[in-house]
This record gives structure tokens, C-alpha cells and sequence, in this order.
């Protein structure tokens, strides 16, 4: 049994009311397999194009293939970058 | 200095920690909340950041611009939390010897900042809020 | 703010007077005095002005500089006199609804400045004095 | 019998020790002449590229042969623009 916990922010945390969730899953996942079990868990993520964002793994930036252990802190970065 | 920070940003203090008397440049951008957006008056901007994470981009930012500029210190401060119009959402004070550097160096901090860092804004009009990115 | 001064120059006076609600970028292109110079040390620069022209030409060269990029205010500081490594010579800010602008402006101030405006500067070391150009 | 104020500076303020001088003439004359008349009355400045100089006449940068009149103010502007 591993855990992850999963950091939410900006308009994720608006629309579920959530700024952590932890993930307890037999075995290590990759981090796609991580964004479908979130989804899962909170339907109301359908309307934001979860799939688009970009992911960190322990405060660096990581690809859809990454694959997460024990411990570690998965964070959903919605787009930034306003004002010119 | 690398700071996020929920109180109001020292504008005197990011100058100061950048000063050198071996540096005859320094360079300072300053970012404030408009008052108006598409037309439409801002009551005040909503920052939220994933702190631990930017002050590692931004520090990481720093250490990258210093190399490639040669410029000597670098400093960045950004607000969390309510932020008005009129008020420094964003301060990065660069000094380095000579000043062609310093404006490289400056323009590529925040225009690397404002894509890369996780730090988010909703802006409040009257008529309510809306997360803000240009992504 | 136009302002050739024997006094020393506020930063933060030259910020206030550029801010502005509708204006997102604030740029400050702050000059000082290097300790060293071609590994010499410096013991201080001693400005002198054709005070009434230079704030002439500054005033002209900032109105040009809000038509030709669009910034809203601008103010320019320069010292004259004594100033010693470390000190403030000059000091220029540019406030603009967005940043591209303000950079691009600063950087055609500052170089417009040093070019252009009949400020002299005179460079004191350990051995003594002389008159510095690029010219 | 014109009068034109001469201002010097810098490296000429230093070389000659004055920091204006004033020029009585006959009728109006060009920068050219007022330089020629400069140069005379004061012959340290030969140790000078006064001629390379720029010329501002009522704080505008004016060409050699601008015509001076009654009340002109005149100011030798040695080259600026140290610093990177």
C-alpha cells in the first residue's frame, strides 16, 4: 500500500472545495493513472480540462508516464501566466 | 531574496538587497493591479500560489539568469492573498555591472516568472471573480 | 519629474511620482557610482550639468519617449555634484499599462541620456581626476 | 556692437578656469567665428579638440555655421555619455 498526497489550487480548489486529497493505491501508478482516479473521485473535475494541466511531482515539473512512489506530493497546475 | 509573501511588498528592501557598489546598474520591475480589465473596474485581485514550489522555480530562475546574463544579484518578491489596484503585486530588482545585462536579465525573469511560476490570480470585478491565465 | 539636484536622489520619490492605477509596469533604471573603474578605485564622480539644457533636453526626450512607445509617465533623477561609489546618479522610472513598453522605453531613456544630455562626469581615483567620455 | 554670452564646461571649465565668458562683436558672426574668437582669447584650449565639439546656442545643438545675434547664449558642449 502506497500514498500520495495531491495538492489542488486555484480553480480545481474553487470547484471542489479541496486544497489536498491523499491517494492510497496498492502499487506505484504513473501519474496519468493518478489523474483518472482523482477524476473519479471528484466528478465535478469534468468541467475544468484537467488533461491539459501540467503536473509536478515534488515540486518539479513531470510527464503523464512519470511514475510515483510512496510519499510523494502531486500537485494539478492549471494554466498561469495573466497580465502583459 | 526570494519571497512570496502575504504582506505588502518593500519595494526599498528588494532595491537594497540587490545593491553592490561593484554593480553600476540596477534594475527594477514592478508589477501593480490595474484598475480596469477589458474595460471592467477590478476590485482587487485574488494571488494563490503553491509556494514552496515557485520560491524553488524562482530561485532556480535566479541562478539561471545570473549565468546566462552575468549579472551579480538578483532579487524577487510576490504577493499572495488580496491585492488591490494600485498596490506592487510583483517586484524583481536585478543589478550587474553594466546595464544591457540588467535588461535582459530583467525581461527574461518576468516574462519566465509569469509563465512558469505557479502562482495563480482571479480577478474580482463587480460582477464577480474569474481565474485569470494567458495558457 | 524632471530633475538635475546636488541632493541625493530618492528612489522612492521617483517611483511615487510614475504611479499610477491604470498602469501595470513600473521599470526603474537605477544608476550608481562603481567603487572600481578599469581596476582603479574610485574615490568618487564629480557631475556637472548645463543644468537648464539637460532638463530641457530630458523633458523633450521623455515627451518623445511617451509618444513614440505609448508609457504614461516617466520621471528622471539625476545627480550632480560629489557622488561617491555606491550613490545614486541617476535614476529613471517608467510607468505603462503593460511591461513591453516600459522596458523598451527605459532602455531608449537611459541610453538617450547618456548620449545626448550635456551632463559631464569626472572620475576621481587615488591618482587623480579625469574627465570620462564614450564620445 | 552684439553681445553673446559663452558657456564652458567641463574639461574647458577646468583648462581655462572660467566658467563664461562674454563676447563684444561688430555685427553678427557664426559659431565658426565665435569658436575662432574663443580660441584666440584663450590659447590653453588649443591642448583641446574643440573643434570635434558640439555647439548648443539657447540650449539647441546648432551646426558651425549658425548665425549668433545680440543676447545669444553659446555653450561649448564637451563630449558626454560615459558609462555602460
Amino acid at each position: 500500500m502506497i500514498e500520495i498526497k495531491v495538492m489542488l489550487f486555484a480553480n480545481i480548489r474553487d470547484l471542489t472545495g479541496k486544497e489536498e486529497l491523499v491517494l492510497q493505491v496498492e502499487d506505484e501508478i504513473t501519474v496519468s493513472d493518478a489523474l483518472r482516479i482523482i477524476k473519479r473521485s471528484l466528478p465535478v473535475l469534468e468541467k475544468l480540462p484537467i488533461d491539459s494541466f501540467v503536473v509536478a511531482v515534488n515540486m518539479e515539473y513531470v510527464s503523464r508516464n512519470h511514475l510515483l512512489k510512496d510519499g510523494d506530493i502531486i500537485a494539478i497546475i492549471p494554466p498561469v501566466g495573466g497580465g502583459r | 531574496m526570494i519571497e512570496i509573501t502575504e504582506s505588502p511588498i518593500s519595494i526599498e528592501r528588494v532595491i537594497e538587497s540587490v545593491r553592490d557598489s561593484g554593480c553600476g546598474a540596477i534594475l527594477v520591475f514592478i508589477g501593480t493591479v490595474r484598475d480596469m480589465s477589458d474595460d471592467k473596474k477590478v476590485l482587487y485581485l485574488q494571488y494563490e500560489a503553491y509556494r514552496e514550489m515557485a520560491e524553488k522555480l524562482l530561485s532556480k530562475l535566479s541562478e539561471d539568469a545570473k549565468q546566462r546574463f552575468g549579472v551579480k544579484h538578483i532579487s524577487i518578491a510576490h504577493r499572495t492573498g488580496k491585492v488591490y489596484p494600485g498596490e506592487v503585486s510583483v517586484a524583481i530588482a536585478v543589478s550587474s555591472p553594466h546595464r544591457k545585462e540588467a535588461y535582459e536579465a530583467s525581461r527574461y525573469l518576468i516574462e519566465s516568472l509569469k509563465k512558469e511560476t505557479p502562482i495563480w490570480k482571479k480577478e474580482f470585478r463587480e460582477e464577480g471573480g474569474e481565474w485569470i491565465s494567458t495558457g
